[in-house]
């Protein structure tokens, strides 16, 4: 089960949970799963996310492969100039 | 990888050639989007609101389309409806819906055969406003009892009881603050405001385009991005995003302000209805200044606990940030990540909102968000650094991100440079020079996270043995030159045998923006990637001419050579001979690679600057520069210096002269070039550059973009330069004369 | 847009006379062709006086002062000799308008003209003691150059009259000007406040003194109270400290976008002081 | 409104026009003479990438209309090489002082008028002369570099 790491005010959308567990094998599954999970999530991954999976920030690669034991932080979708 | 796993031994790695579009940019030669030209074109022009806030009751253009020569008006009643979301931002803020909502808000626009003729007949459009109570600035924004300027913009982040005109909420951490502050010697807590500053390229947004009455189009467009171009101006108008081919002119500077669209839907709506006939759009410099995307203007509360020794025992950050009228433009999402990356704090808690307001629509500006961060933090951290006679460097070193540290936003760093830099910058004979009086110096470090994305590159072997190679990301800084180094070194070609072309929409995949410092690092990895297709392809027609198997192939120095003595004994095949007979050998070789990039590493930097202030007048002169960066491998530093230094100078602007000056009226007021004052050269001295390397493992040369993080740190070191001078401290950007010696005379 | 180009002020004044709608002048047309971009005038008649012959020379009055034809750009006053000799503080003054390229253009005449109570250009003209030649239906006369502007943008010239030289006094011996502005940026800023003082000596004493304030009133100032407070002096610490009082007493500024009242207050005396000092070692033949 | 015939040489080639009264040096250059190597960077005389010299003074050609130019001699970013780079082309190349090229023309335009009037500037001459050519990009410091190589090639030159 990945570790997802949300934010502090992505937690009221969790039951106040600062990490949720999920069963997947890519960035994809894993938003998917906790969607499902966590209906009230859905728009923050609508709006766009990063996702930090084991230290590197992945934008928006939903085919990036997520282990069992990884460390998942979800990040404000980022911009550049 | 370690440090001591670096590649060395480049042969064209870190050299500094002519970049190849040198010769077209000095003799005048290089077309701009304001240099293309085509037969029958016409010339457009746009109305825009000289209202903060005003509700539209009636656009009349019959006068103007009376004029003999103009040939299309368009209104937002010409644009489709049904749009949502960022969509529906783009589409209002190309052309206003039912309200204008900031000063120089497009309201019309006309075509006519000239561009006079176009200007003249833009001033016979008449508008009818209602006006509307207008707010401007981000805490009167904020305040209760201020008008609300949109309803419902606030998205599912946003708690319920918060002002109206608050669109987004953020709150991250970790850690136990409270017991962090009860730790510390002292606990200390500022608030900072950074004005809206603009990115200034000097290149006006332009455009030339065309479309049928099919919604099929072509466009020549300044922009960093023409494939967001293509989708963006496709939302706005309705059509099929693959009927617009898009091609990128030579981009007179961007620094992510053209990222995105401003007026570009415009000029092909303008064609449509004008026959499909080309139109020309060129803003003006104050059409630029009031109607493009500025930056968020920021008003950060910041605490920290510190020991006497300087260890940093907790931090909270609550961040205010306005990016205009629209939701979901201020870098609050950047901002919070980014105010504390260059420390290891065991407790921090980052809080933020995005307020609108009745300016324009922001953009992306040089590290979105992460220089009103560092102004914020560092400036902090430097205070308490004076109070507690500390070294600015030291308690950075002590406190700064090292390999495999938990970044303040959650992920761990993998290899980082900032320590480098710091005890680089302590190494440098600059900060060892003595200060005359009224002199001050400065320490601050920035950060930015960098990006891949989404790339797609081909690079097709010529039949001379030369190398084209097509990006998708439009060269501002000299990428072409560096990307061309690095398929050289690959292909062990010479650099000039390499051909790099920035590509239009219909001859690649999709690909992101120059932005994000991504263009060397993603494009140059995916050209490497296309230089190792071609390289194996190149090995596999030798392995057939001499029959070995193609593993018993290997590359080096332009040529195949067999891999050992089994391979049997054939003399190399250079990549000429291979590239004059591949019609006959299975035809053309290129290598193509496509990738959403992950693996760029983060940019530190650290900044020293020594400042005079005049004690009288409160001028500031900035006597000297240092900026210190981690550029992971510099391909071409003569490109890297340059980055650093052209940060630098806006930072140095950003922090003295720039900013959003707004009058009650709700009005810019300085939207020209003399009055929106950035840096001159007689402001600058020399700016000095170290270029720090510690190779990023996720790039096949160990690149990390270099782009942004260099305007981060001399909002604060410049501040704080100040402060060392003259006793003040200046905690609202810019450190204007007025404020500067207001500040000093108030200390007394 | 009709666009004139006469070849006598004589017939310049009467293409304006004869004008109805919106009119301007075109010398070095700094000014004239922003306000022209920036779409604030939109003039039906253009009058270009740089056809008219001796617009574009710099003479040796009789008397020993200098007329300056109005088409003069900074960047010919700069190269100038013999005038920046005789009055280096008109001259820098010109000089701080715009750029190399914008020197290339701009004229004393347009900057007075173009109503700035900020131009950089006429605080010294001021101090100098600086006089126009006016043409106009009716002939011509002459005026100070502190009664052509009436405020901001708006000058004492009636319709049909057009600037048609500006003279310099005779320099005299012992005699010394100095301009000096604020701006925030090293070079291509509006000034905050400018100050220009013209003083004279009888060996170490301040005998003739005027003293022109810029950017801190509607129009250029020309201070007595200024000039009193170092006339008879030595320029000592306590004639400098009293020209700051009366500068700042002299100020009458706005907050604006360039600078608040009270900083242009504070600047317009610390101006007086270091212009004061600069113009006095000019009249000791101290410094160029 | 009548247009304004104009003849005048650009680049030592003699040209004529017809000219809106309204219209720019800048304008006509770009417009009617397609000669678009000249920029339009703010069309206030704050940037100077309009650069172009007239009778060889160096001025905005965004502040002077195109019918002042009738009866004189215009130079531009087009008129600098010859079969050769010129000296100050070459060298900003070679010193990379350029990135996005914008400003560059106006730049080149400006130094080399200031190199015809001082072979050996200052760094602070450089920088006065140049501080109405506007350069984002660069930070200024490769720019000064290139123009004290290139007067120092010059001076060796001549």
């Amino acid at each position: 089960m990945a570790k997802v790491h949300l934010w502090a005010s992505l937690r009221r959308f969790a039951d106040g949970q600062e990490v949720v567990e999920v069963e997947a094998a890519t960035v994809g599954q894993m938003l998917d799963a906790l969607e499902k999970a966590h209906p009230g999530l859905g728009p923050a991954i609508k709006a766009g996310l990063s996702v930090a999976v084991d230290g590197e920030v992945i934008a928006n690669n939903r085919a990036a492969p997520v282990a069992a034991q990884s460390e998942v932080y979800l990040l404000q979708r980022l911009k550049g100039g | 990888m370690a440090r001591d796993d670096v590649k060395t031994g480049y042969k064209l790695i870190g050299t500094r050639p002519n970049r190849p579009d040198g010769l077209d940019k000095v003799t005048g030669r290089a077309r701009y989007g304001a240099d293309f030209s085509l037969p029958g074109m016409l010339h457009a022009a746009v109305v825009r609101s000289p209202h903060a806030h005003a509700r539209i009751v009636k656009i009349d253009a019959s006068k103007a389309l009376a004029l003999d020569g103009v040939k299309a008006v368009v209104t937002r009643a010409d644009l489709p409806t049904g749009l949502t979301g960022e969509e529906l931002n783009l589409q209002d803020n190309t052309l206003a819906g039912e309200k204008a909502l900031y000063d120089g808000h497009a309201v019309a626009a006309v075509a006519a055969t000239s561009a006079l003729l176009a200007q003249d007949a833009a001033r016979l459009i008449e508008v009818e406003y209602e006006v509307l109570p207008h707010v401007t600035d981000v805490d009167a924004a904020m305040a209760p009892g201020a008008p609300v300027i949109r309803e419902g913009v606030a998205d599912y982040s946003v708690p319920e009881g918060m002002n109206g005109n608050v669109a987004r909420y953020m709150e991250f951490g970790h850690g136990d603050v409270d017991a962090g502050f009860a730790a510390a010697d002292i606990v200390r807590e500022q608030t900072y405001k950074t004005e809206a500053t603009h990115q200034g390229y000097i290149e006006p947004h332009a455009c030339v385009a065309q479309m049928g009455e099919d919604g099929r189009g072509e466009m020549w467009v300044c922009t960093q991005g023409h494939w967001y171009i293509r989708r963006m101006c496709a939302s706005v108008l309705g059509i099929e995003a693959a009927g617009l081919r898009v091609t990128p002119s030579e981009i007179g500077g961007g620094f992510g302000g053209k990222t995105t669209i401003f007026m570009e839907p415009l000029p092909l709506a303008l064609s449509k209805k004008a026959g499909g006939r080309p139109v020309k759009l060129v803003m003006s410099r104050s059409e630029v200044l009031r109607a493009t995307g500025p930056t968020a203007s920021a008003s950060m509360d910041v605490k920290l606990g510190m020991k006497t020794d300087g260890t940093i025992t907790a931090g909270q950050v609550f961040f205010r940030m306005q990016g205009g009228a629209f939701p979901g433009m201020s870098p609050i999402g950047e901002a919070l990540p980014c105010a504390f990356a260059c420390y290891d704090i065991p407790a921090l808690k980052h809080e933020a909102v995005e307020v609108i307001a009745n300016r324009p629509k922001a953009a992306a500006y040089r590290a979105p968000g992460s220089p009103m961060a560092a102004f914020a933090v560092e400036s902090l951290v430097d205070e308490m650094c004076r109070e507690l006679k500390l070294d600015p460097i030291a308690v950075r070193l002590k406190n700064g991100a090292k390999n495999g540290s938990k970044s303040s936003y959650g992920p761990v760093y993998n290899v980082i440079g900032l320590q480098e830099t710091l005890e680089a910058a302590k190494a440098h004979p600059n900060y060892a020079i003595p200060l005359g009086p009224n002199q001050g110096r400065g320490v601050a470090s920035g950060f930015w996270f960098n990006h891949g994305g989404e790339t797609s590159v081909s690079l097709a072997v010529g039949e001379d043995g030369t190398a084209t190679v097509m990006i998708g990301t439009p060269d501002i800084g000299g990428s072409r030159a560096s990307i061309g180094l690095m398929v050289a070194e690959c292909l062990g070609i010479p650099y000039e045998d390499v051909r790099v072309n920035v590509v239009e929409t219909g001859a690649l995949g999709v690909n992101e923006p120059t932005h994000g410092s991504r263009a060397t690092f993603a494009s140059g990895k995916a050209a490497v990637e296309s230089a190792r297709q071609a390289i194996a392809e190149m090995c596999r027609r030798a392995a057939a001419d001499w029959g070995i198997d193609a593993e018993a192939v290997e590359w080096k120095d332009g040529a195949a050579h067999p891999a050992g003595p089994n391979a049997g004994k054939h003399p190399p095949m250079t990549i000429g001979e291979i590239g004059s007979k591949m019609g006959s050998t299975g035809g053309p070789i290129s290598g193509h690679h496509e990738v959403t990039a992950g693996g760029y590493g983060a940019s530190f930097g650290t900044h020293v600057v020594d400042v005079e202030v005049d004690p009288e007048t409160g001028r500031t002169t900035v006597l000297r520069y240092l900026v210190v960066q981690d550029a992971g491998t510099a391909i071409h530093p003569a490109y890297v210096e340059g980055q650093y230094q052209g940060g630098a100078a806006q930072g140095i602007g950003w922090a003295l002269n720039e900013e959003y000056v707004y009058g009650t009226d709700g009005r810019l007021q300085n939207p020209i070039f003399l009055d929106y004052r950035i840096p001159v050269a007689s402001d600058l001295p020399m700016i000095d550059t170290v270029i720090v390397e510690v190779p990023n493992p996720g790039h096949p040369y160990g690149v990390r973009g270099v782009g942004e993080t260099g305007i981060t740190p001399p909002l604060p070191a410049i501040a704080s330069a100040i402060a060392g001078a003259t006793g003040a401290r200046i905690r609202s950007l810019p450190c204007s004369p007025p404020k500067v010696l207001a500040a000093i005379k108030a200390k007394g | 847009m009709r666009y004139h180009t006469p070849t006598s002020f004589a017939d310049a004044s009467a293409i304006a006379a004869g004008a109805k709608g919106t009119l301007r002048f075109l010398a070095g047309g700094t000014d004239v062709l922003v306000q022209m971009r920036a779409g604030m005038v939109q003039p039906d008649d253009l009058i270009d006086l740089k056809q008219i012959p001796g617009v574009d020379r710099i003479e040796r009055a009789p008397d020993g002062g200098w007329r300056i034809g109005v088409a003069v750009p900074g960047i010919v006053l700069g190269a100038h000799e013999a005038l920046v000799r005789d009055w280096p503080g008109v001259v820098e003054g010109m000089n701080l308008v715009g750029s190399t390229q914008v020197q290339g253009r701009a004229t004393l005449a347009g900057n007075l003209c173009n109503g700035s109570p900020a131009a950089d250009s006429v605080p010294g003209m001021v101090a100098a003691g600086a006089v126009v030649t006016v043409t106009g239906p009716k002939g011509s006369r002459d005026l100070p150059v502190e009664q052509v502007p009436t405020g901001p943008g708006r000058t004492s010239l009636a319709r049909g009259e057009v600037i048609s030289a500006i003279t310099l006094p005779p320099r005299g011996k012992n005699g010394g000007d100095a301009y000096l502005r604020f701006i925030p940026r090293t070079e291509m800023d509006i000034a905050v406040v400018g100050c220009a003082v013209n003083l004279r000596l009888e060996g170490d004493r301040i005998v003739e003194a005027r003293v022109a304030l810029g950017a801190v009133a509607p129009t250029v100032i020309l201070s007595e109270a200024a000039a009193k407070a170092i006339i008879g002096t030595t320029l000592d610490d306590s004639a400098l400290e009293a020209l700051a009082k009366a500068a700042e007493g002299e100020a009458k500024p706005i907050s604006d976008k360039r600078g608040t009242k009270e900083f242009r207050i504070e600047v317009a005396g610390v101006l007086a002081r270091r212009a004061a000092k600069i113009a006095y070692d000019r009249a000791k033949g101290l410094k160029a | 409104m009548s247009k304004i015939h104009v003849t005048t040489t650009v680049n030592g080639d003699p040209v004529e026009f017809l000219a809106d009264p309204r219209e720019t040096l800048l304008d006509a250059l770009r417009n009617h003479l397609d000669l678009t190597g000249t920029k339009e960077g703010c069309g206030t005389g704050d940037c100077g990438a309009c650069s172009v010299t007239v009778d060889g003074t160096l001025v905005c050609s965004c502040l002077m209309l195109a019918a002042e130019a009738n009866g004189k001699r215009v130079e531009t970013i087009e008129g600098m090489a010859g079969e050769e780079l010129h000296p100050l082309q070459r060298k900003f190349i070679e010193h990379a002082a350029l990135q996005c090229g914008f400003c560059t023309p106006g730049i080149l335009v400006a130094a080399k008028a200031l190199l015809e009037r001082n072979p050996d500037p200052t760094d602070t001459e450089i920088r006065y002369w140049l501080a109405g050519n506007l350069c984002r990009c660069t930070g200024y410091d490769k720019i000064i570099r290139a123009v004290q190589d290139a007067a120092a090639e010059m001076r060796g030159a001549a």
